[in-house]
């Protein structure tokens, strides 16, 4: 129960994009297009995945043995770009079709703020490591919901009239607004 | 390689290129911190602070950074420069740092600073460099004001925490929660677009 | 009887009673007609003649130079006075041969086939009807020799024959129905015989009550069965006709062989058994002249090559306040500027009446009418918005060269979008794109 | 008649009379019995705030127009009368004035006009302008008053809804009885209580073909369906099914918002998807979510749906897959 | 190969000196931060088992600690439990005085909340709320009163006052409350809590 | 002790960071021809297609391998050729300014009309009903030449036909593309004569739909037999470089302003 909470609340609840302003320069930047939208989201999610337990690794056999949590920032954000780098040169190798698809996304996915709060909120909340994952995922699978429905509604909005100065980011944040809006009816669903 | 003097360089980040609202970086910590002026201030100088220094030292020791580590080098001296931040609120301004919470770590992947190191710094020289960081950095300062103040009266009927809107005003308490930032900001950034558009226009 | 019929579709008003009741009528001789080389779906007739040339009616002046193509024959006797663009009611001009009559109508050949008709061997058939020029009537002129050819790997099981004419205001078909519905079944069993095909299905609206008791009563003499079908527009296009009748789904970017069906509009029907029995080819045709807009409506039997002019004065001419003259039915008919253009093989009707102006177009409001109504379930607002904003690519994964053209989205929405048109602009565009890919 | 007088245009050249200020007014006229039943209920300040929403949603309307440069005759398409009337229809009749009116400028300028004007807006205006309020000033806006019919004198007085999620209305035997929810005297939102109003005007849309059918069936399944298990499974701690559907903002809900042909799929197949993700989403945040009233955020959440199910569900094409 | 032992180089003598740089960091603001936490607790703690002069550590885990509360003579006069669960929006994380007995409640304080601002958020404000959670008999389960009280003397012993509008912070905080004082009664059996006893200052 | 640790901790995390990096700079490099990017920096960055590739930067690669000539971009300036050839190392061709020519006069005022149009304002929607001009041949003024070029060297005048920009007009084709009647054509900027028509209906005809129609007289072919000659009742120009000078003056006693030079106002 304790795990489903965490994974509801990490996508509808709490969802990185829409209530803790994580991941917007994506958001706005790979929302164009759905297709695009989507292998970001996924891209997302699976870094997120990885993160969450190498992240857990570093900070419960590392960080926390040696009392160095003043090097959590800089421990963490080597992780994960040097994480990237290789999840990128791994998919390279293994599966062409799948770099083609997540592939182009992941340099993008170094300096996502997401990944990096999630390994900082992760040990603050101090999650073991199962509930690590579980929140990983989730708030992997709440960023490509976010990022999905923005895409689908900005292809929309690209036949709409919307007034020039508004197009682009200005209307994306105002979607953005909404959206959030409409989310804010789940808090309180989790106890 | 740039042809600026040195106080077109600063006065350029308040506006041509304010990381804000024209170029559109950082808006991670633009919406999430300013709910109240006093966060939004207290983030944009921990920024500052960050970006001037790595401004620094990238431009000091840009020759010495093969090309192929240069993110990576300039990412730990970024993230070591955010730790000194975060400690320092830490220690010294508990309050804030408390309501600032993770987001003074996520200093590390704000766009601008990194950008800016691998834009400006590798390529320019340390005065200009710093220069160029202070004018960015009050760019963004500015831009979190704007945007805070705006938040912050509106929601809270508050600024800086002093009562400035009378006893009839009922504070909007959308705008000190998401939808609020994200509505404000979007309006912003088009009102900044408006003018950009008449001002060119004019030309 | 069970009345038959596809989903979707739209009532728009069918002001039949205008022409309902009233015979066919011989329209007198003009003193001119021209001639487009080019009355069908396809490659134009090579020209046979000159100016200066003397001709006889039913004489070949344009010769079928592919198979999708179809000769063209003068429709009277006379003088060709030249050999030249024209304007023609499809739009663009088309050389046409221009002839004066002579008012003798003397024919080129005299020969009654003696041969009983029924035993023609199917490619004698199809000789006969490419020899004659005749081309689907509903509309579309798709030479009909072609229709009767199919693949053989497609067996062809069925002969539908089209009396639906859906279509508001035209009764062209329905008075060719009751006065010549032994010619019709006639040539459904050439057809048959021509495809091999095992029966014929004879499908007619529900509002066409008479036509249909009186085809119940002929059909026993043919291997076939006659449908009731409910009235409701498009009934009579072709893919939904079939799957109103037999269930069958015409793939996409397919035609009716692959379902083993051929149909054959009654008006076709009819020419192929003249062409085959007296080896008439197609000079001449009924049209129905009507709407509001015309003083006295009527069918008239018309000779190819008329102009619209002399039709038109024949009823009476135009209303003062007739502003809009349409080639075909109200739905897919085609605008005219002019009647002077010539009567063409697919000329079912000309019709003028006082057009309302459409109201003010609104952006689309989404209700998805047009999406209820489609009768290929296409989803119009979308394709209408992909070809506005250039995205073909999403245009064509959506469907649009599914498009039919019947303009039920367009009659039904309620922004007064004009679907069709985009639909037809965006076909043209990817079309465009093609050719320029593969060229 | 001179040849220069035709008109020239593609097919086809009839057209139905049906238009889209027509249907705006159709869905107008199917308001007239929940208003008439909120004057009844809430006599003046009903008619204030019905006043004020519509007043501030058409200048705000003409006001963007003029900005954008564009002709102002678009005004009586109606459909800013409808978003004013609409969201009058969601507010408790005690809510003051100002913060209506805030309600209707945000309705139309961030729900509508920032996204082109007619036609163009993602979400519902009207609930756009009711979530902001609800979010701006949750207070006032959970406040409410009961119906003057009611003849009680209390200061608050909550909606059978938050009765039964915040009072352990069950237990107490205090649940609101289904007469009442029927013909709407209890308290709630202006428009909202009477549910008989609502489903003659609902009717009347169906009659009309304005709306789609399946969206409010859709709803109603799902929310029957979700709150039916959890009733049958305990009718001690759950109301049942039929209360959801009369009480709260349900029946406006789904005749009067989630059918906003703007705003929902175009396709059979995302229709229905939507409509009852909307009941399903309602039922969560009505049985466990933190507020007791979920119709405004369930149609919020579904409409950001929408533009993907119009893309993802796209109907079969008549032969398609077919060989050809 | 001249570059690649270069960038190992680099890297490395920046990962080394940024080490360095920061151990030195660390080390300064060590004390700084740990003291801050340490008076934050300490304050909550006088706040909540008033009389307090020194406290002392009896328990800890997540979500759940457990202070002592001492007098002069070093006598438990009271228990500050610091306990958090997830509120309306996030977490909730409070503070609360009871007697050494755990019978009677003390104070209640929230340390940190994100509750709807104006709403939600009342959980902190002393006169709606916090008021009412004093001095109620906690020997069983405390109740919500429904709906919200305008003055404690309306409330039972057991009972606490809701937050119109705000129901779900209201049992958000009661259900921390009464889930940490049973789960605390727990320790006390078990014997647990005085067992791992170390002092805080 | 306190200190060894965390420098050791960002040693050791520094050493494994730089040897993934060494790892992936040394496995996976792509070796790209820099000649690649600079030929590319050089380039228009108009991505406009006329070369027949997928932008500029694919135009590059064709160029640097050797598959197309620089002087299959009409954007690039001479300068810029002269440039490209450079880093290329080749010789460019002579590059000839090139832009494009309406070939038509109907004005509002001088083609009629032949009904009120109720459609799309596109000309290729106009044309889908057979246009809404009595001529089948010239401009439907909607302009969608207009809005096909990419470089605003195209305006509509009040007269209602498009107007080219001499200065701005790259030659790039879209213009010619746009158009559903083929009423563009590129030709040599300093190309003077031009036929403004394209109908080949009778001489009466055409003239009866618009005034500045070709009637196919054959004043200019007289003129000048060795470069113009009628055929299909229209005046074409067979080869510009035979026109003489000297003759322009009698070719352009046209009758109708079908053939001449360009005026004041059908330039920018």
């Amino acid at each position: 129960m304790e795990l489903l909470a965490i994974f509801v609340a990490a996508i509808l609840i709490n969802n990185f994009v829409l209530r803790y302003f994580l991941g917007i320069c994506p958001f706005l930047g790979v929302s164009k297009k759905i297709d695009s939208a989507i292998s970001m989201g996924l891209a997302v999610t699976f870094v997120m995945s990885i993160t969450a337990v190498v992240s857990w690794v570093i900070n419960h056999w590392i960080l926390i043995p040696f009392k160095l949590d003043y090097l959590q920032i800089v421990s963490f954000i080597l992780v994960i770009a040097s994480l990237v780098q290789l999840v990128e040169m791994f998919i390279r190798k293994i599966s062409p079709p799948l770099y083609q698809a997540l592939g182009i996304y992941l340099p993008l996915i170094t300096t996502n703020c997401s990944i990096f709060f999630l390994a900082l909120m992760a040990s603050l909340r101090e999650y073991n490591f199962v509930e690590s994952i579980i929140f990983g995922v989730g708030s992997g699978l709440g960023f490509t919901l976010a990022i999905i429905l923005m895409a689908a509604i900005r292809e929309q909005l690209d036949h709409a009239e919307v007034p020039e100065a508004l197009k682009g980011a200005g209307i994306a944040l105002i979607v953005a607004g909404i959206m959030a809006l409409a989310f804010l009816g789940f808090s309180g669903m989790i106890k | 390689m740039s042809t600026k003097t040195i106080g077109q360089e600063f006065i350029k980040g308040l506006w041509d290129e304010n990381p804000v609202f024209r170029q559109l970086l950082g808006l991670c910590p633009t919406l999430a911190v300013t709910n109240a002026v006093i966060n939004g201030f207290a983030m944009g100088m921990a920024t500052t602070f960050v970006l001037i220094f790595s401004s620094l030292v990238v431009s000091s020791i840009k020759k010495l950074i093969p090309s192929q580590v240069r993110i990576a080098s300039y990412i730990v001296i970024i993230a070591s420069f955010v730790t000194v931040a975060d400690r320092f609120l830490a220690a010294f301004f508990p309050p804030i740092s408390k309501s600032l919470g993770p987001y003074v770590p996520l200093i590390v992947v704000n766009c601008i600073i990194l950008g800016r190191q691998e834009a400006f710094s590798s390529k320019n020289t340390v005065g200009r460099s710093v220069t160029d960081a202070l004018g960015m950095s009050a760019g963004f300062v500015l831009a979190m004001l704007v945007l805070s103040a705006i938040r912050e009266i509106l929601g809270a009927g508050t600024f800086f925490g002093y009562q400035v809107m009378g006893p009839w005003f009922k504070p909007w308490i959308i705008m000190i929660l998401p939808p609020g930032a994200f509505i404000t900001l979007g309006i912003l950034l088009a009102i900044a677009l408006q003018i950009e558009r008449r001002t060119k226009s004019r030309k | 009887m069970r009345v038959k019929t596809f989903p979707h579709g739209i009532h728009p008003p069918e002001f039949k009673e205008f022409t309902a009741e009233k015979a066919i009528e011989s329209l007198p001789l003009p003193e001119k007609v021209m001639i487009p080389l080019l009355q069908h779906f396809g490659k134009p007739a090579k020209p046979l003649v000159q100016k200066g040339d003397q001709v006889l009616l039913g004489q070949k002046i344009g010769e079928a130079q592919t198979l999708f193509s179809a000769s063209v024959h003068s429709s009277v006797s006379g003088k060709v006075i030249s050999v030249d663009n024209y304007n023609h009611p499809g739009g663009n001009p088309i050389p046409a041969v221009s002839i004066t009559n002579d008012s003798q109508d003397l024919p080129f050949s005299e020969k009654e086939e003696t041969k009983d008709p029924f035993s023609f061997s199917p490619e004698e058939i199809r000789q006969k009807v490419r020899e004659a020029g005749v081309v689907g009537m509903g509309g579309a002129a798709f030479p009909t020799a072609v229709k009767l050819s199919p693949p053989k790997d497609k067996p062809i099981e069925i002969i539908i024959i089209n009396g639906c004419e859906c279509e508001p205001l035209l009764t062209s078909d329905y008075r060719l129905m009751l006065e010549a519905p032994e010619d019709i079944l006639k040539g459904a069993e050439l057809a048959r015989i021509a495809t091999g095909a095992k029966r014929i299905i004879v499908g007619i609206e529900d509002n066409k009550k008479k036509a249909f008791q009186i085809f119940q009563d002929k059909i026993q003499n043919f291997e076939g069965e006659v449908a009731l079908l409910k009235t409701k527009y498009p009934q009579g296009a072709e893919k939904n006709l079939i799957y109103a009748l037999l269930r069958r789904e015409v793939p996409t970017g397919g035609l009716p062989f692959d379902v083993g069906v051929v149909v054959q509009n009654v008006g076709t029907a009819k020419a192929i058994w003249e062409a085959v029995s007296k080896g008439k080819p197609l000079y001449e045709r009924v049209i129905s002249v009507s709407g509001q807009g015309i003083l006295e409506p009527k069918n008239i039997l018309v000779r190819i090559g008329t102009p619209f002019k002399n039709v038109v004065e024949f009823c009476g001419g135009l209303k003062e306040d007739a502003d809009i003259l349409v080639m075909g039915g109200p739905m897919m008919g085609i605008v005219q500027w002019t009647l002077d253009v010539p009567v063409v093989k697919g000329t079912s009707g000309i019709l003028a009446w006082a057009a309302p102006r459409p109201g003010l177009e609104y952006p689309c409001i989404r209700c998805g009418r047009c999406v209820d109504n489609c009768p290929m379930t296409l989803v119009p607002t979308q394709l209408a918005r992909y070809v506005k904003f250039d995205d073909l690519t999403s245009a064509e994964k959506w469907g649009v060269l599914d498009c039919v053209e019947c303009g039920c989205c367009q009659y039904i929405c309620p922004s007064k979008i004009p679907l069709v048109h985009w639909m037809r602009v965006g076909k043209n565009r990817i079309m465009a794109m093609k050719q320029k890919k593969s060229a | 008649m001179t040849d220069n007088a035709f008109i020239l245009q593609s097919s086809p050249h009839f057209r139905d009379k049906d238009s889209v200020p027509k249907i705006m007014y159709a869905v107008i006229a199917s308001l007239v019995p929940a208003v008439a039943a909120s004057l009844y209920f809430f006599r003046l300040k009903a008619l204030a705030l019905l006043l004020c929403c519509v007043a501030a949603c058409l200048v705000t309307e003409a006001l963007f127009l003029w900005l954008r440069r564009k002709p102002l005759h678009s005004l009586r398409d109606g459909s800013a009368v409808i978003t004013g009337l609409l969201l009058a229809m969601t507010l408790p009749p005690s809510l003051s004035l100002e913060l209506a009116i805030i309600g209707a400028v945000m309705a139309i300028a961030i729900g509508k006009q920032v996204f082109g004007g007619l036609g163009y807006n993602i979400f519902n205006p009207a609930l756009v302008g009711r979530a902001f309020l609800q979010t701006a000033f949750p207070v006032a806006m959970t406040t409410w008053i009961p119906p003057v019919a009611l003849k009680i004198q209390t200061a608050t007085y909550a909606t059978p809804l938050a009765n039964l999620r915040f009072e352990d209305a069950i237990a107490k035997g205090t649940l609101t009885p289904l007469k009442d929810l029927f013909i709407g005297n209890v308290g709630g939102c202006l428009g909202e209580t009477s549910s008989f109003a609502l489903i003659l005007g609902g009717l009347y849309l169906l009659s009309r073909r304005v709306i789609d059918w399946r969206i409010p069936l859709g709803i109603l399944l799902s929310l029957t369906a979700f709150t039916g298990v959890f009733w049958l499974a305990n009718p001690e701690k759950y109301a049942s099914p039929l209360f959801h559907i009369l009480a709260g903002g349900l029946l406006i809900g789904a005749f009067f918002m989630a059918t906003d042909l703007i705003t929902s799929p175009i396709t059979p197949l995302g229709t229905w998807i939507y409509a009852l993700g909307i009941g399903l989403v309602i039922g969560l945040i009505r049985l466990f979510g933190g507020f007791a009233e979920g119709v405004m955020y369930s149609i919020l959440f579904m409409n950001a749906f929408v533009p993907l199910l119009n893309r993802y569900t796209r109907p079969r094409i008549l032969g398609e897959g077919g060989k050809a | 190969m001249k570059l690649s032992v270069r960038m190992v180089v680099v890297l490395t003598s920046i990962g080394l000196l940024s080490g360095s740089f920061l151990a030195t960091v660390g080390h300064l603001t060590k004390e700084r931060i740990a003291l801050n936490k340490q008076r934050e607790i300490e304050a909550a703690i006088i706040q909540v088992v008033p009389g307090t002069v020194s406290s002392q550590r009896l328990y800890e885990e997540r979500d759940l600690s457990v202070y002592g509360g001492k007098d002069n003579e070093g006598n438990i006069i009271g228990f500050a439990i610091h306990a958090s669960g997830i509120g309306f929006q996030d977490k909730i994380s409070l503070m609360l005085g009871t007697n050494s007995s755990l019978e009677r409640t003390n104070r209640l304080a929230i340390l940190d909340q994100k509750e709807t601002p104006g709403l939600g958020a009342k959980i902190t404000d002393y006169e709606f709320f916090l008021t009412y959670w004093e001095n109620r008999d906690c020997s069983v389960p405390l109740t919500l009163h429904k709906p919200a009280a305008s003055s404690p003397e309306e409330l039972s012993p057991t009972e606490v006052n809701t937050i119109t509008g705000a129901t779900i912070s209201s049992e958000a905080v009661l259900s921390i409350v009464n889930g940490s004082l049973e789960q605390v009664r727990k320790l006390i059996q078990e014997g647990k809590l005085s067992s791992e006893a170390q002092d805080v200052n | 002790m306190e200190v060894l640790v965390p420098v050791i901790t960002m040693g050791v995390l520094g050493i494994l960071f730089s040897l993934g990096l060494v790892i992936a700079y040394r496995k996976l490099r792509v070796y790209e021809d820099p000649k690649i990017e600079q030929v590319a920096e050089l380039l228009p960055q108009a991505n406009c297609g006329a070369c027949g590739y997928a932008g500029c930067r694919a135009f590059a690669e064709a160029l640097v391998k050797g598959e197309s000539t620089i002087n299959s971009c009409p954007v690039s300036d001479a300068e810029g050729v002269k440039q490209i050839s450079a880093t290329l190392g080749v010789s460019a061709a002579e590059v000839v300014k090139k832009v494009a020519r309406l070939h038509c006069r109907g004005t509002h005022e001088a083609a009629k009309n032949s009904g009120t149009y109720l459609g799309i304002s596109t000309c290729d929607a106009a044309q889908l009903v057979g246009g809404n001009k009595q001529c089948s041949y010239g401009c439907l003024h909607f302009g969608d030449c207009v809005r096909a070029c990419p470089f605003d060297a195209l305006y509509m005048s009040e007269e209602g036909l498009p107007v080219v920009i001499e200065d701005k007009c790259t030659a790039c084709g879209k213009c010619v593309e746009a158009c559903p009647r083929n009423l563009f054509e590129l030709h040599p900027i300093s190309q003077g004569i031009i036929v403004f028509c394209r109908s080949v209906d009778r001489g009466p005809v055409s003239r009866k739909v618009c005034k500045n129609a070709c009637i196919a007289c054959g004043i200019c072919s007289r003129a000048c037999p060795e470069a113009i000659i009628i055929e299909n009742n229209l005046a074409i120009i067979t080869d510009y470089k035979k026109i003489d000078p000297e003759k322009i003056p009698e070719i352009e006693k046209c009758p109708t302003d079908a053939i001449g030079r360009l005026k004041k106002e059908d330039e920018g």
